[in-house]
């Protein structure tokens, strides 16, 4: 890939524990290009989220992001921002979708307020300006502009989730990273999210480092996958490849684990 | 507001949270502690220190019968109320009639030794008893006048608070009132105006003893009467110069012993003059004084329980023949104990009656009442080591009055009012009419002969012959030691001399000057009082 | 086991532990520590601490350090009787309510918030006047039976979310009784809030002792830290300087209470995680010092 | 609406049910009330006299339904009789007079302590773990597990009789006569600094502790990471977004630590002898002035009640989603 | 939906369970019918809130219809008395979805497997059940003396549910109701489990009832499947039947969404039915009495778009 926009390089996050560490993430390395969407795919604990957060340097303590880790965004070190630059960069160059819905907006304040403190705090906007432009990009995702003054729990699932997409795409961000963001939808409100995302993807030119232990969804939405397995790295490739020729065994074993759809119930490989 | 020119004196008498405006001379309890004598100013004010003395305010002389059946009062002339109208006889004989109409106001139940109240003149007004009285005079004069053209006017004079009241005494005009503090100052038509150099009198609020040390040591109190303690540190050390206290010995404390107690085994021990005496040479006096009471009572090692009150009364035969029995002796109280045969029968290491059966003292204190109950602790340890079972039990003081009223007690603490004679004291513990209805006869004790003694005492002129009378009581009483005198706390008196001169102390002993409600003589205290210029 | 060891690993609570653990050992063994009685005289009054009063006598001339260590004996028992009473009550109450909903529930939630209305000191003041003289046994009764509201609460809404979870259903489903439910499957679940409940009670109740007491609704007789308070405080021990008179009891108060506390915290941390800070951190704050790394 | 109809009713059968707990109270004790009223009485006066009075007062001894009829009529028209220590003052303006001082130093302290301990634990929660965490936390264990007795009294000692700072009782000057001037205001509050402090030390701890907690349990919900992703400020993330919402749990909670700010006055009032509620019902207790006590009682409880639904009303208005409802 | 001759263990007729007040119900089951055959596999597929759930907590007697009955065997389930529950108890075990909130974590797992021993085979002794508790974890393949004395948090997902499985199978169930009971395990464990299931269904004749809203693994357990939307079964047959030839516009709807690593999603394709979502879940949720045959196993409710 020659312009990646984001380039994680030796990334080594540590939980850091009473007497020993617990190693997160262990020096992973990955590319995502510009306009790609990319899946992070492994299972439960394998240390995705662990990977998202660095990206936003969202941590808290106990993480640690060791020393010798890189994260360059269009070839800027994030981990060299200082508190300033830190603030200017979040939601302007990364923007991020939570796994649940439900809990992603502020329960006490209203939608309108939600889109307002990111375009006050980064555009200067006043009211009746983030009002305007987030009444826009409510439209992008198929929500009437008077959802503004709803509480977020005045909103179903799937509209809150549509909501938290709009609010990424305030600031026109380069990355967008969505972390399991349809686990707690169901299929059919998680396929209409997926495909709007995809969508606005190819109209807006954002990319996407999408997060799902869901192999079957990640195939169908990614151009690239990244396969992880007790915080490490184990493969990453074309989405097809991964799919049709795994390499690594951990892989293969997942493919192997899916029952399918149609055709046989489930790949030859499965019968252990 | 009072002008600065003003001789503005500050007193507390009583402690209280908040002031309620109520100035109803009859309603003892519950109306301010400044509403006797300086309000209502008394025909006669005896003083306990001289002997008795009589100072005539309001009435100029009283004149007891012959026959000791009546007693008539003559009132100086021109006296005026504090609104101007005339003061005569009428108001009095009104007075009287009032509260023998509501008996609720007669808080001295002196319609108990009257039968009729007459007018003899404009300015004399005759009581007719009903059975000769020598001292009936001491009785009247705690009863206010209160004025005819006001209070034939009043609805209920139980509830009445008189929140403006019209008086005959010095500090008549209610200037202030707050629930913080209250002003009375002069009575425009007050009869002794010229003895008066004090114009107001301010009582701020203060709610307990720790609150007045403050003031007193702030200087916004300067006439308390008030327990303070370890007095020459906290409070005289703090100006040397001016504050001054002067404690004279006043209600007689003492333990008690129910005649009547409802533990039989009990009663065997305490009918027992041998018992008494022992239990009497066992109580260590001088220490429960130094200690439960800063040192500031006087011992009463009297067992005819006069004392130094009462010194003036005293007959020398009663420390001469009993004397041993009222004073602290452990060696002789284990000595008698074990004589009369109150020895450990069952072995439990606690001494039993001579029958065998147990004796256990429980000594009731009411709760809260933190100097006496210091007080029967010590005397516990005594006890204790003396072998006797003794406890203690601090029940309400409302439960702890009624069964001392009632004699259901076994051990007790119990204080008496000081008195001009000493014949008050005798009559209120061993009258046997009061027993059950007054805790002051708590003992449920009495003696045929010192009744007779106590009746005759009253209706006889002759000095001689009262001094004989009172010397044979004090005999009776101190042989059958039915109490245990343990110390004459003290009326407490605490001063300032930084604004006023002239108060009474040991050097200038005048008369009482202790400010609470029940000392008629603090009325001379305060025309005694001169403005510092 | 586990927890015993996570609680182990708590610097609060071994602090804690070593306080309560000091004061309880020094009211067993006061007759070791000391020579006099707490009921005898001694010495003179109000005398400063010295070799022979090492925290000064009381106005009556009692040694203060003695009736201290006798005081903590009735302190200690007074709190553990009552907190045993307000947990039991409250326990049982919390999960009957949470477990069997309808209208038991609806009673006892009633109740309950009516109890957590009504101002409780004022309440227990009331009582105890009434009651007349009351010993420490007396108060702690009347603790257990007016105090055991915010337990309920506290079990109750724990119980309600525990009787959601599948572990619950299932021991329906296979039809085990009620009170093993309660008993077996819920309430060990509740272990940390029972504790929480039981060292908050017995902190309420050793300073609500103390507070009547020293309001002078005590039983005199006893030796206890709030009849410490109510004699130093009528001897007026402040206005005449005897400022050890009043301290000792103030200072056994206050250490018990921190100790009982720093227990409390910990479990409390133990409960919850996510409370948890102690040596991780300090690690963690060690290696960003250190430039081993950044959030 | 309908979670505030619901609370009303609540509250009024507790009001009910404390004013009928509050009759039986002194009937279930034992001895005769009627005796026990005027043995402040006791020494002066005869039984004569005594009976006298207890036909005046009209004390008669109706049957005990009647009487309870009598009384809750009385309580609903807020006659609560009058006090017998402070005779002929009705209950009412004897508490009425306390109430003022209880209610201002009681809703002062409550205020302040809420907000500090609310900011302190919204501080710490936010640097869990740091130095300043460290140290605030233990402090406020510290101050919520040492008696309100113990620290106005160490309070006292210290700025009252050592230092002289602040006067030792008195809600103002006696010698200013209450009025709205500056003096007396000045007063007011020269003599309200000892027990608000006081009571400011014993509750901000607790305040800061749940605060603390419920902070921390917040901390790691998505909408709080999700307000730092976007890049607010730290300040804005952790008052609008953490402290707003770990807020709500607080409020509730305010209620129930009302009844602690309620004890704990009592005890500072009557250390620094305050005239307010907590003090004249010591004092009446101490007199066994009966109709005060229930007065009070009722009060207190009635004042409870009302600050209970203040707070639920703060709390529909704090949540958008109690609005609804 | 009497499809085979034999008679079902356990069945729904005509089940209806309405929540929430009058102005404003949940019709969270409506006219349900089904049977389970022992050997046999029922799949229950449909969104969240669909009213799966509350299925089986009907046919666990959790709720009571509010119209409708259960039978047990052909005769009706009804105000049981005591006896007669815990021999039903005995015969339907649940295992449910989330394997961590299942299990006491106070609790050992002896404990977890030794109750309902005491409780459903009081013909055993000790003995005899700790030798049950044994054979129970071998038929799950777990090792007894590694998990025997652990708590539930020692043990992995997987581990976990297994021991649900074990639990429920302690009883000698006939019917076992699976309520998700793979949607919070990783992937690499849930053919695991779900083989498991396969096993004991065979082995030992068990009805089992699977719910889940992920068709691929449905169609990997279950002989049959109903789709769920609204509190109704709009289509129901026999697993390949509805999957390869779905009639209802919902199960087709369902079908289209479900992720599909053979199809990309922005191939934008003949997806019709998700171009009228909305017009689909409106119609569907419509209550429709009719029922239609497609095939002889397999039936769909009518539908007006
Ligand atoms: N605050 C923390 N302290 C200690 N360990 C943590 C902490 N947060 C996460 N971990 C551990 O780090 C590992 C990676 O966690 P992470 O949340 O990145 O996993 P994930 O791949 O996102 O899993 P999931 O699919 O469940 O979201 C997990 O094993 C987890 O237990
Ligand atoms: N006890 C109850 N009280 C009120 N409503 C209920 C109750 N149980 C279920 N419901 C409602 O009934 C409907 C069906 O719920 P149910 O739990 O059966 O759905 P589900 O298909 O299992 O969903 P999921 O896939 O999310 O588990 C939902 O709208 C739900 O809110
Ligand atoms: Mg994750
Ligand atoms: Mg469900
Ligand atoms: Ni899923």
């Amino acid at each position: 890939m020659t312009d990646p926009v984001l380039s994680i390089r030796n990334l080594t996050i540590d939980y850091i524990g009473q007497t020993s560490d617990f190693h997160a993430v262990k020096n992973v390395s990955f590319d995502v290009g510009r306009g790609e969407f990319f899946g992070l795919a492994g299972e439960s604990g394998c240390g995705k989220s662990t990977i998202a957060f660095a990206v936003s340097r969202l941590h808290r303590p106990p993480a640690l992001i060791r020393k010798g880790s890189q994260i360059l965004l269009e070839g800027r070190d994030v981990l060299q921002l200082d508190n300033k630059g830190l603030r200017d960069f979040r939601w302007r160059e990364v923007a991020m979708v939570f796994q649940s819905a439900m809990n992603s907006l502020n329960p006490v304040l209203t939608i309108g307020d939600q889109f307002h403190d990111v375009l006050h705090a980064h555009a200067g906007m006043t009211r009746a300006q983030s009002r305007a432009r987030a009444a826009e990009l409510l439209a992008l995702v198929d929500i009437p502009a008077h959802r503004l003054d709803a509480y977020p729990h005045q909103c179903s699932g799937g509209m809150r989730q549509r909501i938290v997409i709009a609010i990424c795409l305030a600031l026109n961000p380069k990355l967008l990273i969505m972390d399991e963001p349809t686990t707690a939808l169901d299929v059919v409100v998680q396929h209409e999210i997926l495909q709007r995302i995809n969508v606005l993807r190819k109209e807006l030119g954002f990319s996407v480092l999408f997060i799902t232990h869901d192999l079957g969804l990640m195939v169908q939405v990614s151009d690239r996958i990244g396969i992880m397995l007790e915080g490490e790295l184990v493969e990453v490739g074309e989405a097809q490849t991964i799919y049709n020729a795994p390499q690594h065994p951990y892989t293969r074993r997942l493919w192997a684990a899916m029952p399918r759809l149609h055709g046989a119930r489930l790949r030859q490989e499965a019968e252990q | 507001a009072p002008v600065s020119a003003e001789a503005i004196l500050s007193l507390n008498a009583e402690a209280a949270t908040t002031w309620v405006r109520n100035f109803n001379p009859f309603a003892q309890t519950t109306s301010r502690y400044t509403t006797m004598d300086f309000i209502y100013e008394p025909l006669v004010v005896f003083n306990r220190l001289q002997g008795g003395a009589a100072h005539y305010r309001l009435a100029e002389s009283y004149e007891l019968a012959d026959d000791l059946m009546s007693i008539t009062f003559k009132l100086r002339d021109g006296l005026k109320w504090s609104d101007g109208a005339p003061f005569t006889a009428d108001d009095v004989v009104f007075t009287f009639d009032y509260i023998k109409e509501n008996p609720a106001l007669d808080f001295i139940s002196v319609w108990g030794d009257l039968t009729s109240v007459e007018k003899v003149d404009e300015t004399s007004v005759r009581f007719n008893l009903n059975k000769p009285n020598s001292l009936i005079a001491n009785t009247i004069v705690e009863m206010p006048i209160v004025p005819q053209h006001i209070w034939s006017e009043v609805a209920d004079p139980v509830t009445f608070a008189n929140e403006s009241p019209v008086g005959s005494g010095p500090m008549t005009e209610i200037t202030r009132f707050t629930p913080q503090v209250y002003e009375q100052c002069r009575n425009p038509h007050y009869w002794d105006n010229d003895s008066l150099f004090v114009d107001c009198i301010r009582m701020p609020q203060l709610a307990d003893n720790q609150q007045l040390l403050g003031a007193l040591n702030a200087g916004t109190v300067e006439w308390a009467t008030s327990f303070v303690p370890d007095i020459d540190n906290s409070f005289v050390s703090t100006d040397p110069e001016n504050h001054k206290y002067w404690f004279t010995p006043s209600s007689l404390v003492s333990f008690q012993l129910s005649f009547t107690a409802p533990d039989e085994n009990n009663r065997k021990a305490f009918n027992d003059i041998n018992f008494r005496r022992a239990l009497s040479m066992l109580i260590d006096r001088q220490t429960i004084i130094d200690i439960a009471g800063y040192g500031y009572p006087v011992v009463n090692e009297d067992p005819s329980m006069l004392g130094e009150l009462y010194k003036a009364f005293a007959n020398p035969e009663v420390e001469a023949q009993f004397g041993q029995y009222g004073r602290f002796d452990f060696d002789a109280a284990i000595a008698l104990l074990d004589e009369a045969g109150y020895v450990d029968a069952n072995g439990d290491g606690l001494r039993d009656n001579p029958d065998g059966t147990p004796i256990n003292i429980d000594i009731n204190v009411p709760s809260g009442w933190t100097d006496w109950i210091d007080a029967v602790q010590i005397a516990m340890e005594t006890l204790t080591e003396a072998g006797l079972k003794v406890s203690m039990s601090t029940p309400d003081s409302a439960v702890w009055g009624a069964d001392l009223i009632a004699g259901n007690y076994s051990m007790t603490l119990n204080a008496l009012a000081s008195a001009s004679n000493p014949y008050f004291p005798y009559r209120q513990t061993f009258n046997p009419e009061d027993f059950g209805k007054s805790r002051f006869a708590a003992p449920h004790w009495s003696d045929e002969r010192l009744m007779d003694l106590l009746n005759t005492y009253t209706t006889i002129k002759d000095a001689d012959q009262q001094k004989a009378i009172m010397d044979e009581i004090q005999l009776i009483v101190a042989e059958a030691l039915p109490i245990i005198p343990v110390y004459n706390s003290p009326a407490f008196f605490e001063y300032n001399t930084k604004n006023f001169t002239g108060w009474f102390d040991a050097d200038n002993p005048v008369a009482s000057p202790v400010v609470s409600r029940v000392n008629r003589t603090r009325l001379l205290q305060l025309l005694a009082l001169r403005p510092v210029e | 086991m586990d927890v015993l060891k996570k609680l182990w690993q708590n610097k609060k609570v071994l602090i804690g532990l070593a306080i309560v653990g000091t004061l309880v050992l020094m009211a067993i063994f006061a007759p070791l520590l000391t020579e006099y009685s707490p009921t005898r005289r001694v010495g003179r009054p109000h005398q400063p601490p010295s070799w022979d009063h090492i925290m000064g006598t009381t106005r009556l001339g009692h040694d203060v350090f003695t009736r201290f260590l006798y005081g903590a004996r009735t302190s200690l028992m007074v709190g553990l009787g009552a907190g045993i009473l307000i947990t039991v009550i409250g326990t049982f109450l919390g999960i009957l309510a949470g477990y069997k909903g309808g209208w038991i529930d609806e009673v006892i939630n009633f109740f309950t918030n009516m109890v957590l209305v009504v101002p409780n000191l004022p309440l227990l003041l009331v009582l105890a006047a009434f009651i007349g003289q009351v010993n420490p046994w007396v108060i702690a009764l009347i603790l257990g039976f007016t105090s055991w509201a915010w337990g309920v609460r506290v079990t109750r809404a724990q119980t309600l979310s525990i009787r959601e979870r599948d572990f619950v259903k299932s021991a329906e489903m296979l039809g085990e009784p009620a009170w093993r439910i309660m008993l077996f499957e819920i309430f060990p679940n509740l272990i940390s809030i029972v504790g929480i409940n039981f060292i908050g009670s017995v902190i309420f109740a050793v300073i609500t002792e103390a507070t009547l007491e020293f309001l002078g609704l005590g039983d005199p007789n006893t030796v206890s830290w709030g009849i410490m308070l109510y004699n130093a405080q009528n001897a007026s021990a402040l206005v005449v300087g005897a400022w050890w008179d009043l301290l000792a009891p103030c200072f056994g108060l206050a250490v018990l209470g921190l100790g009982l506390a720093l227990i409390n915290f910990a479990i409390d941390e133990m409960a919850n995680p996510r409370l948890r800070t102690g040596t991780i951190l300090g690690r963690w704050f060690g290696l960003v010092r250190a430039g081993e790394g950044k959030l | 609406m309908a979670f505030l109809l619901r609370r009303l009713m609540f509250y009024l059968a507790a009001f009910l049910v404390a004013a009928t707990i509050n009759f039986f109270l002194p009937r279930m004790m034992p001895g005769d009330p009627i005796d026990i009223m005027f043995s402040s009485a006791g020494s002066s006066l005869t039984l004569e006299n005594l009976n006298a009075l207890k036909l005046t007062f009209g004390f008669i001894d109706a049957p005990l339904g009647q009487q309870y009829l009598a009384y809750l009529r009385s309580v609903f028209t807020g006659d609560l009789g009058m006090s017998i220590k402070y005779f002929p003052m009705p209950v009412s303006e004897l508490l009425g007079r306390s109430l003022i001082w209880t209610v201002s130093l009681v809703g002062i302290a409550t205020v302040i302590s809420f907000i500090l301990g609310t900011l302190l634990g919204v501080m710490a929660a936010w640097k869990r773990g740091s130095r300043f965490d460290s140290a605030v936390s233990l402090l406020a264990i510290f101050a919520t597990s040492i008696p309100a007795v113990v620290v106005a009294l160490l309070v006292l000692f210290v700025f009252g009789y050592e230092l002289r700072w602040f006067p030792n009782g008195y809600a103002a000057d006696p010698l200013i006569d209450p009025a709205f001037s500056w003096q007396y205001i000045q007063s007011v509050l020269y003599h309200g600094t000892l027990p608000l402090v006081t009571l400011v030390f014993v509750l901000t701890g607790g305040f800061l502790v749940t605060m603390r907690n419920n902070m921390i349990n917040l901390l790691g919900e998505d909408y709080i990471v999700m307000g730092r992703a976007k890049g607010l400020a730290e300040r804005d993330v952790m008052l609008w977004y953490a402290a707003r919402n770990a807020l709500l749990p607080t409020v509730s909670n305010l209620a129930i630590a009302l009844g602690t700010v309620l004890s704990g006055s009592l005890v500072v009032e009557v250390v620094f002898n305050y005239p307010g509620l907590g003090n004249t019902l010591y004092q009446a207790i101490l007199a066994r002035d009966y109709p005060v006590i229930q007065g009070q009682l009722l009060i207190m409880t009635g004042a409870m009640l009302v600050a209970n639904f203040v707070v639920d009303l703060s709390y529909v208005l704090l949540d958008p989603r109690l609005k609804k409802a | 939906m009497t499809t085979l001759s034999d008679q079902p263990v356990l069945a729904l007729q005509n089940v209806s369970k309405t929540f929430g007040s009058k102005e404003n119900p949940i019709y969270a089951a409506r006219d349900i019918n089904f049977g389970l055959y022992p050997g046999r596999t029922l799949a229950l597929v449909g969104e969240s809130g669909s009213g799966k759930t509350t299925v089986a907590r009907l046919l666990m007697r959790e709720y009571i219809p509010d119209a409708g009955q259960l039978t047990f065997r052909g005769a009706p389930v009804q105000g049981a008395s005591k006896a007669s529950l815990r021999a039903y108890r005995s015969a339907v075990q649940m295992v449910f979805q989330d394997p961590f909130s299942s299990l006491n974590p106070t609790r050992t797992i002896h404990h977890h497997l030794s109750r309902p021993l005491h409780l459903h085979r009081p013909d055993l002794d000790r003995k005899g059940r700790e030798a049950a508790i044994i054979d129970l974890l071998a038929r799950v393949q777990l090792d007894p003396a590694r998990v025997l004395h652990k708590f539930p948090h020692e043990l992995s997902g997987g581990m976990r549910q297994r021991i649900s499985i074990a639990r429920a199978l302690a009883v000698n169930p006939q019917v076992i109701v699976a309520d998700e009971p793979t949607s919070m395990l990783d992937v690499s464990v849930r053919l695991g489990i779900l083989n498991l299931l396969n096993d004991m269904k065979s082995e030992l004749g068990l009805a089992l009832l699977y719910i889940t809203h992920d068709i691929a693994t449905a169609r990997f357990v279950a002989e049959d499947i109903m789709v769920m939307y609204a509190g109704q079964v709009v289509e129901w047959g026999d697993m390949d039947s509805v999957l390869t030839n779905p009639q209802h516009p919902y199960t087709r709807l369902l079908l289209a969404a479900v992720p599909d690593p053979d199809r990309r999603i922005d191939a934008a394709a003949p997806q019709n039915e998700l171009a009228r979502v909305e017009d689909i879940r409106a119609a569907s949720a419509r209550v429709q009495t009719e029922v239609q045959q497609i095939a002889p196993n397999h039936f769909i409710r009518k539908i007006n778009l």
